[in-house]
């Protein structure tokens, strides 16, 4: 047992504290000792990894540990990280200590809230670590069906019918990607589940491979709100919980493109590099229509949700540019649209908390009745629009400096036309600043509203903190993600 | 000239089927139980024609059709003491009547 | 001679067996159905007679005839008055019965007529009937073509069916 | 010179200790903490001036370019890496001075001007980003810092701009500052993307030591009809003339001036507005490789300087003269720059005159904007009509405004009228269309300029009931002092010594044909205004109900608002974002929706199926299996 | 005469002393000893199920009559551990004054139809055969009319038996077209002699016998009964019904099939690609719109048989392996769920979805462990229920069945959809008003056997042993 398996205890560890917790304070312990757990964890691994890295180890997976689970098929439990995990497991640890602050005041059923929560984290944490195509699948769904009483227990508005449509419509994904896996699986003559042991001598055939690459892609590619498959996201976020839209936002529709960037691309270069110019098209597609749908949206809720389909959109964009620049970009893209769009729900939450309402038209001037608030949504939004600084600029930056690196028309000109959606994030940020923060105050009542508890500063200011982090200090970021980006890149040229 | 063997299969095939209609047009239930009996005949009959004309040197056919009778007697013997019971509720024997539970 | 009589008395029961099936399922007097299933299972042991197994013509003729339809007319005359005739069948029942039966007729006597059986002549391999000896050492025996676990297995069966019967039917 | 990177640090500081802290200060000490912070820094970026133009020359006459700290900030590729550090050249340093000095005064002027502002704190720290910003963007090393700071100036314009944000005409304009801005910057990116594609680099001195290497990489491909360098030129300068507001990006810039006044004077004036100029300025060899890119420029300079000139003739608004006359001076200075090439000093006198325009118009157009501040101040309002006989009230400002008023419309011995003559002769230099054509912007300017100053301290006296204008407070008119003898001094300065085409010293001498000529045509717009302006009269209307037509169109900014107004909103709002929010919901989600209701439908459709009836379900069954008999035999 | 050949068939004889012992306390103790009927036949049963634990080796009796295999010996105790829940869920309802009267009869003909359904898994000869098919289903429809009074009762007893009749004498008509190709009714004769056969005659006999044995498991269009029966039918039957009649007779077929046709795979299998689909659509629309629960029930368990019968599409060691974990899985989850519905139903006597709303509130353990149930039948993981499907659509796949797979995995998404609505019903609506199920504390036995059932659910999946063991036995042959 190497310690990356604790990434999945710790979670299974809490569910089992939460269980056994009496009262709100006891259940606060445990989830802020474990959230902090996993923090500290994500953070050795962290270290860990640079420190292995440093010393000259160049295997494609460091820590992997591999320990067989069923014989008849081949499956393992093996889990090991490269550079892209290690930062999605940061991505995902900040995400979920800041949740667990966000949703402090949690009401109705708390210890109910947390486990299920927990429950996520595992299947969440579970998917980044492993290696193994089923455990990496079955983490996957471990992850998507707590959404289903999470949005319905404790959401708001339509609650059931967008807990629904979510589900569905992720397990709809997921139906795809089982056939994907398995067609893989028996296809590439390995009889082996190992992900780096098929991308490195597999042979998954042409013809296999051009059913099998669109059944992954689009299987992860709904998680990771590919347009036309994009509308659970929209409804399900603006139902959610904060800590709950947090996490989905945040982490779980980076599931999606991990996955196509680990499973369909990695496993499937050859496919992909003929096939990209389709998803390429689509993606494309959600990263203007996105931000245009974002534009006159009146829920603050949809215009993140919104707003995040046009941001993961060119997260599948550039993987599907399929070069280290754009993949780079990618990954990095999917950490800062992680954390901004996680405090933009965690702001939108805090704001929903105190105002009952999410229609801007119905808000204004907050800025001078919640500051801090405010202040931060600001922040959430420069990050969001591209500020350099914050992380939203360098990510944004690398996907299109990289997509810009290949020599044809057609991905050059969908890379401008992506590119544009810069500009159209600003229409949309600035629109929901100047409505909501300033201005004059729309609603009297609202003048007796709060500013933001202790645990909603400590949640919140996590956040800003990675996000301006990774915006000051992309190197060490950009290099640690190169590292894993780079064996796929290389499959990806021999494929050529 | 010998009887060809299909002239008995096309006889128990007839009441076979002559079974299927009274099974699915009767109304009354020992009607429908009739009928059945029709149909399971049938199929001996198939049994025992076979084993004679085909394959006359083991008596599977003939014995299949031994034990078939046994079976027969023994879901009749069910079937019309469950048919009973529904008399004693409801005072007929009409199966539209077993309608309380659908869609 | 015995060969035209053997088709005579084929021709009979055949005949027996067609139109007292047609009429067990069409009648609208269900104890003339019971009869005319009587009639039926007496043509059926006779083309057992005929075909030597004069055996199970026998065990036809004791269980169906005289166990079976006895229940049949008993159950018959405690549900019903005698005479009774049930109301005219809805022509829609009809076709949608006719269509089945039809059909299944079609079906089977297509794959029975285009199947390429190798018929043995009936005289070539046995000749008489089936030894009772020969029957019982079957129906006792251990081995290949033989049926004692058939045998114990049934009348598990047979004992399940009396208990579940009685169950059902018994007043408490 | 490593001590230079004090000049990007201390801003940076000071903007996350005030950010930060601000709120726990007091208004005074978080002032005074942000003005010690940048005269500091100011006093840095003249030493860092003063050690580099003293440095010798090298072997080719030229100041060596330094770059004194360059560190790898984010690598995309092998080649492509964008950098963060300090480029130390002749231009660099110029307006490194002029943005410490213009930025020092702002902060000194603003200490009375926001005296009691709700928020003050905040200003100091927006003051110090957007300082520290323009600051890197100038000393930029290559093209992706260029565009990281050209963001962030961006960005604290934004904030700035919104700084009352309460009132809704400051926020909205502040979001349209900021969208049109991005909207160029767009274009700039796409530039950027293309040129560092071919040429591998984004180092501004890679690039200069082979200007033509974007032309060379991209030799014969073309894109639309224009070849694909003229294609990334054209683009950057999209960038460029976005942040300079040249037309028809320029919508953003008379709106900005919701603003404080003192920071349409720092931002709006003086320093980020340049920004355009400077980009161009900076990346000038390269766009004589792609001659039709500068004639481009040409183009849009000229236009734009003649359509501002126009409409700042008839504007109402204070603030709002100013800012056109903004955007018209900034686009002498396009001109300037697209009239030159960089074959010599002779044909590059445009670059040197563009630059000492920049230098000079930063001074006096931030001491007319201090001083309309000042006004403003005095009066609480920015319309005309508010104001006349103002001198008397405001001695200091009325002299300090008309000396900026002097420079700006080119009579000598102010500075304008130095920078400006250079320009001219340059245009004149390329062609007499262009030479005259300038000139009579040059008129034009100086007739809007007095009649500015006429409507402000002459006209006749407006009923002060309410208050009595008085003098401003010292804070405010100490730095409208200095500029003004800045202004008053700065055309004497060698300009030529210091900054040119290609490094080498250039002898300024004036060309008294040219300089006669628009002294002429200077004081005949002077005379114009006097006439027109001097005391309260009916000419001006007059005019106006004359060129009716001219004249509303101009009011209006020849309806570029409203054109825009349409295609935003009309157009993009209505006809994009709208329908597309619609296909969603409605089509795509809806065929996510009929997939359910459909299945619904379907199982309610069958549900007779299961009709209750033995019968029906043996009749299946039947069927079920004769027909699964039947296909199996036919397949 | 070799008396020793009944050793081989130790789980019967076991079955039939415990039946016995049953028979006799029932005809011969006194009222004292009834009561302890209950308790006594889980005791005895439990006995039995360990006594047969261990896997029988390969052997055949009776002249190849009789066949049994690891497989098939591991297929009879999966039936036991089923049969052992519902005893157990039983013991309560047992007791109740309507059936108390018939609770000897209850448990000896539902020991007999186990018995019918071990003769089925394991013979050899189609005589053996439909005694073993006629042993299971006729003593059911006594079974299902045991609450006699009860309308519903005898109407499903009536249903089921009149279709069991006749689906058996279609089996029959199959059955004798068989034997008159073949010439034999041994499975291993008849794939010998039909080795190289693509008659119609053939093909309408596999059609038939597949008709017979898809009305055990009710395959679409031969399902038609089921939601009435399981709606009709006591609780505890339905569920006796819906798992370990089900299970056997999926085994029981797949035993047909790969012993008997195995040569030729191509014709049942082309049938049962479209059974399959039909099977799973159908189901799921069916149930999309029910609000009883156990009828609910009835059209899950329609499309799980789809789901069961990818094992036996797929034709391999492997197929079965899926086939034998995935029934084993399923048992524990529709268990667990009917466990539920019957403890609710015999406190409150509510069936109904809607009666489900706030039941989390009131009686959370159940809810949580209904909850469990449903997310395992849906294929959630980590619950054993991801698993067994995981297992049996790679099975199919690996067959090459990848459009039969991807349409059960479509399928899946509708099935998600109605267990949702119950977990939903429980979790997020809002109790009625007035009407609410009270809270109450349900039996021992039904407590123990539902955390048996959680535990199963739980622990089947991540415990990979026991897939492992199943396919150890499975590659030894049927």
């Amino acid at each position: 047992m190497n310690f990356l398996s604790l990434f999945v205890l710790i979670p299974l560890l809490m569910m089992l504290g939460l269980w056994m917790s009496r009262d709100m304070k006891q259940i606060r312990t445990v989830a802020v000792i474990g959230s902090t757990l996993l923090l500290a964890l994500s953070v050795y691994t962290l270290v860990e990894f640079l420190a292995e890295r440093a010393a000259g180890n160049t295997a494609t997976m460091l820590f992997t540990d591999s320990r067989m689970w069923y014989e008849p098929l081949n499956i393992h439990y093996a889990v090991g990280v490269d550079g892209v995990s290690v930062a999605m497991l940061l991505l995902s640890s900040i995400i979920v200590f800041a949740g667990v602050f966000a949703s402090w005041k949690i009401d109705p059923l708390p210890k109910e809230f947390f486990l299920w929560f927990m429950l996520l984290s595992t299947g969440v944490f579970g998917f980044f670590i492993s290696v193994d195509l089923f455990t990496m699948f079955m983490f996957y769904e471990v992850a998507l069906i707590p959404m289903y009483l999470l949005i319905g227990v404790w959401g708001s508005g339509k609650k059931t019918y967008s807990a629904m449509k979510l589900t569905l419509m992720l397990m709809g994904g997921s139906a795809l990607l089982m056939i994907g896996i398995l067609g893989i699986y028996y296809q590439s003559g390995l009889h082996s589940m190992n992900v780096v042991e098929i991308a490195e001598n597999g042979h998954i055939p042409m013809n296999w491979q051009y059913f099998l690459f669109p059944m992954t892609f689009v299987g992860f590619g709904v998680l990771g709100a590919m347009f036309p498959f994009h509308t659970w996201s929209p409804d399900g976020h603006a139902s959610a919980p904060t800590a709950v839209s947090m996490l989905h936002a945040g982490v779980l529709m980076k599931l999606g493109g991990y996955g196509c960037f680990r499973v369909a691309i990695y496993l499937m270069p050859q496919a992909a590099t003929e096939l990209a110019w389709i998803f390429l098209i689509l993606t494309g597609i959600s990263v203007v229509y996105g931000a245009f749908s974002a534009c006159v949206q009146t829920d603050l809720k949809y215009i993140n949700a919104y707003s995040s389909v046009s941001h993961c959109g060119l997260v599948l964009f550039a993987i599907l540019m399929l070069n280290t620049t754009a993949m780079t970009g990618a990954v990095m893209q999917m950490l800062s649209h992680g954390l901004m769009t996680a405090l933009f729900f965690a702001l939108i939450g805090m704001i929903y908390g105190r105002t009952h309402t999410r229609d801007i038209r119905e808000m204004g001037g907050l800025m001078q009745i919640m500051p801090f608030l405010s202040v931060c949504y600001v922040i959430a939004g420069l990050a969001s629009l591209g500020l350099p600084g914050l992380s939203g600029f360098v990510a944004e930056m690398t996907i299109f400096v990289g997509s810009f690196e290949h020599a044809d028309i057609f991905r050059r000109v969908l890379t401008i036309v992506a590119c544009t959606s810069i500009v159209i994030t600003a229409v949309y940020i600035l629109r929901v600043v100047g409505k909501l923060l300033f201005g004059a105050v729309q609603n009297e009542h609202h003048r007796e509203l709060t500013d933001a508890e202790w645990w909603e500063r400590l949640s919140t200011i996590t956040l800003i903190v990675c996000v301006a982090a990774i915006g000051c200090f992309p190197h060490w970021i950009s290099d640690l993600i190169r590292e894993g980006v780079e064996p796929i890149t290389n499959l990806l040229s021999q494929a050529l | 000239m010998e009887i060809p063997m299909i002239a008995y299969l096309v006889v128990s095939t007839i009441m076979f089927f002559a079974g299927v209609y009274g099974f699915i047009t009767r109304k009354n239930m020992l009607a429908m139980l009739i009928s059945l009996e029709l149909m399971l005949n049938a199929a001996d009959i198939n049994f025992v024609v076979f084993n004679r004309y085909l394959y006359p040197e083991a008596f599977e056919g003939f014995f299949f059709t031994l034990f078939a009778i046994g079976i027969a007697a023994a879901e009749t013997a069910l079937a019309i003491a469950i048919i009973i019971n529904i008399f004693r509720h409801i005072r007929n024997v009409e199966v539209r009547n077993l309608d309380k539970m659908k869609y | 001679m015995e060969q035209i009589a053997n088709q005579v008395i084929f021709g009979l029961l055949a005949l027996v067996i067609v139109v007292c099936s047609i009429l067990t399922v069409t009648t609208r007097r269900i104890l003339r159905a019971a009869t005319y299933l009587l009639f039926v299972l007496f043509a059926t042991a006779g083309i057992y007679f005929q075909l030597d197994y004069t055996f199970l013509g026998a065990v036809q003729l004791a269980v169906y005839a005289g166990g079976i339809v006895v229940l049949f007319v008993f159950s018959i005359l405690l549900t019903s008055h005698p005479g009774d005739k049930s109301e005219l069948l809805t022509a829609k029942k009809r076709v949608v019965g006719l269509i089945a039966s039809i059909f299944g007729t079609i079906v089977c006597g297509y794959t029975l007529l285009t199947y390429p059986f190798f018929t043995k002549p009936l005289t070539s391999v046995i000749t008489g009937e089936v030894d009772m000896k020969e029957i019982g050492h079957a129906l006792m025996g251990m081995e290949k073509y033989q049926y004692l676990l058939p045998f114990e297995a049934i009348s598990v069966l047979l004992l399940a069916c009396i208990i579940g019967g009685i169950m059902i039917a018994r007043k408490r | 010179m490593e001590y230079s990177v004090i000049i990007l640090l201390l801003p940076l500081c000071m903007f996350l200790f005030l950010g930060l802290a601000g709120h726990k200060l007091s208004e005074r000490v978080a002032g005074i903490l942000g003005t010690i912070g940048l005269t500091v820094t100011t006093v840095v970026a003249y030493m860092v001036a003063f050690n580099y133009f003293t440095m010798p020359r090298n072997a080719e006459g030229v100041f060596d370019t330094l770059q004194p700290i360059n560190l790898e900030w984010l690598r995309f590729t092998e080649h492509l890496h964008i950098d963060l550090g300090i480029l130390l050249d002749p231009i660099s340093v110029m307006m490194l001075v002029v943005i410490t000095t213009v930025s020092l005064m702002v902060h000194i002027y603003s200490l009375g001007y926001m005296h009691g502002e709700k928020g003050f704190q905040r200003y100091y720290a927006f003051l110090s980003l957007f300082s520290f910003s323009m600051l890197g963007l100038v000393v930029a090393t290559n093209i992706f810092q260029m565009y990281i700071f050209w963001e962030l100036v961006g960005v604290s314009s934004y904030l700035l701009i919104g700084f009352y944000y309460t009132k809704p005409a400051a926020v909205s304009a502040s979001k349209k500052a900021f969208i049109v801005t991005r909207f160029a910057d767009l274009g700039f990116l796409i530039g950027i993307l293309i040129l560092s594609f071919f040429t591998e680099t984004f180092d501004f001195q890679t690039l200069m030591s082979n200007p033509s290497s974007l032309v060379t990489e991209t030799a014969g491909m073309t894109f639309m009809g224009c070849s694909v360098a003229a294609w990334a030129m054209a683009l950057i300068f999209m960038g460029g003339a976005g942040k300079s507001a040249m037309f028809p990006l320029h919508i953003w810039l008379p709106d900005a001036m919701e603003g404080p006044t003192p920071v349409s004077a720092l931002i709006h004036a003086a320093t980020m507005v340049v920004a355009g100029v400077y980009l161009v300025a900076r990346l000038f060899p390269m766009y004589c490789a792609v001659p039709e890119v500068l004639e481009l420029i040409t183009w849009v300079g000229a236009i734009t300087a003649l359509y501002a000139a126009v409409v700042a003739c008839v504007q109402t608004d204070i603030k709002r003269v100013l800012a056109f006359s903004t955007i018209s001076q900034i686009a002498f200075m396009m001109v300037a720059l697209g009239v030159a090439f960089n074959t010599d000093l002779h044909a590059g006198l445009g670059y040197m005159a563009s630059m000492f325009h920049l230098f000079t118009h930063a001074m006096f157009k931030a001491l007319l904007f201090l001083g309309a501040g000042c006004i403003i101040h005095a009066v609480h309002s920015n319309e005309m009509s508010e104001m006349g006989n103002l001198r008397k009230y405001m001695p200091v400002t009325h002299i300090t405004f008309l000396i900026a008023c002097l420079a700006i419309a080119g009579i000598p011995p102010f500075s304008g009228f130095f920078s400006k003559d250079e320009i001219l002769t340059a245009a004149f230099e390329k062609s007499a269309f262009w030479g005259v054509w300038m000139t009579a912007v040059a008129g034009l300017t100086a007739f809007y300029m007095f009649r500015l100053y006429y409507r402000i301290f002459w006209w006749s006296k407006p009923s002060y009931e309410h208050h009595t204008p008085h003098e401003a407070p010292m804070s405010m008119y100490l730095p409208l002092v200095f500029l003004a003898l800045v202004t008053c001094v700065a055309g004497f300065i060698p300009f030529g010594e210091f900054v040119s085409v290609n490094g080498e010293a250039y002898h300024i001498h004036l060309d008294w044909s040219v300089a006669t000529t628009s002294i002429i045509v200077a004081l005949l717009g002077i005379a114009l205004a006097t006439w027109m302006y001097f005391s309260e009269n009916t000419r001006p209307k007059a005019l106006a109900d004359k060129f009716r037509a001219l004249h509303t169109a101009a009011y209006h900014r020849f309806y570029m608002d409203e054109l825009y107004m349409w295609v935003t909103h009309k157009i993009i709002f209505q006809r994009i974002c709208r329908p597309i929010a619609w296909f969603d919901r409605h089509v795509v989600d809806g065929t996510m929706n009929m997939l359910a209701t459909v299945t619904n439908g379907v199982s309610y459709g069958i549900r007779k199926l299961q009709s209750g009836y033995i019968q029906w379900y043996v009749w299946v069954f039947i069927m079920g299996a004769l027909l699964i008999a039947v296909l199996a035999m036919c397949f | 005469m070799d008396y020793s050949q009944f050793l081989v068939m130790r789980g019967e004889i076991s079955l039939l002393v415990v039946f016995l012992l049953i028979f006799l306390i029932d005809t011969f103790g006194g009222q004292k000893s009834l009561k302890g009927l209950s308790v006594a036949a889980c005791v005895l049963f439990g006995l039995h199920t360990i006594w047969n634990i261990i896997p029988a080796e390969s052997a055949s009796a009776f002249g190849g009559m009789y066949q049994i295999s690891p497989i098939a010996s591991l297929v009879k105790t999966v039936l036991n551990i089923g049969t052992l829940i519902v005893l157990l869920q039983s013991i309560s309802w047992v007791d109740t004054p309507d059936v108390k009267l018939r609770r000897g009869e209850f448990y000896e003909l539902l020991l007999v139809t186990l018995f019918g359904m071990y003769l089925m898994v394991s013979s050899g000869h189609f005589l053996l055969f439909f005694i073993g098919l006629e042993t299971a289903s006729l003593p059911m429809a006594a079974l299902i009319a045991i609450n006699k009074k009860d309308t519903e009762s005898y109407e499903a007893g009536a249903k089921y038996l009149f279709t069991a009749v006749f689906s058996s004498a279609l089996f029959l008509l199959g059955l004798s077209f068989l034997y008159g190709v073949s010439g034999t009714l041994y499975f291993d004769d008849i794939a010998v002699n039909i080795a190289t056969n693509h008659t119609p005659l053939l093909i309408a006999t596999i059609a038939f016998v597949l008709a017979g044995m898809g009305f055990k498991l009710s395959l679409v269009p031969f399902h038609l009964w089921t939601a009435d029966v399981y709606q009709g039918a006591p609780t505890q039957v339905t569920s006796y019904l819906s798992v370990i009649s089900k299970g056997s007779a999926a085994f029981a077929l797949m035993l047909i099939l790969y012993k008997v046709f195995s040569l030729d795979p191509v014709v049942w299998q082309g049938i049962m690609w479209a059974l399959i689909v039909l099977t799973i659509t159908l189901g799921n629309l069916f149930a999309i719109r029910q609000k009883n629960l156990k009828r609910f029930l009835a059209f899950s368990s329609i499309s799980q048989a789809g789901y069961i019968m990818l094992g036996i599409i797929a034709g391999s060691a492997q197929g079965m392996t899926a086939l034998v974990y995935y029934v084993l899985v399923y048992i524990f989850s529709n268990l667990a769920a009917f466990g539920v519905i019957s403890s609710i139903e015999h406190h409150s006597g509510k069936v109904g979805m809607d009666d489900y709303n706030g039941l989390y509130k009131t009686n959370p353990k159940l809810s949580v462990v209904m909850m469990l149930a449903m997310f395992s039948l849906a294929g959630i993981p980590p619950f054993a229920g991801f698993f067994s499907k995981f297992f049996i659509f790679a099975s199919a796949i690996h067959s090459g069945f990848y459009i039969l797979v991807l349409i059960a995995l479509l399928n899946t998404i509708i099935s998600l959809y109605y267990y949702l609505l119950v977990v939903k019903a429980m979790f997020i609506n809002n109790e009625n008003e007035g009407c609410a199920i009270a809270s109450f504390r349900s039996d021992n036995g039904s407590r123990v056997s539902l955390i048996v059932c959680v535990a199963g659910i739980l622990l089947l999946g991540i415990a990979s042993c026991v897939y492992g063991y199943f396919t150890d036995l499975s590659l030894l042959g049927i």
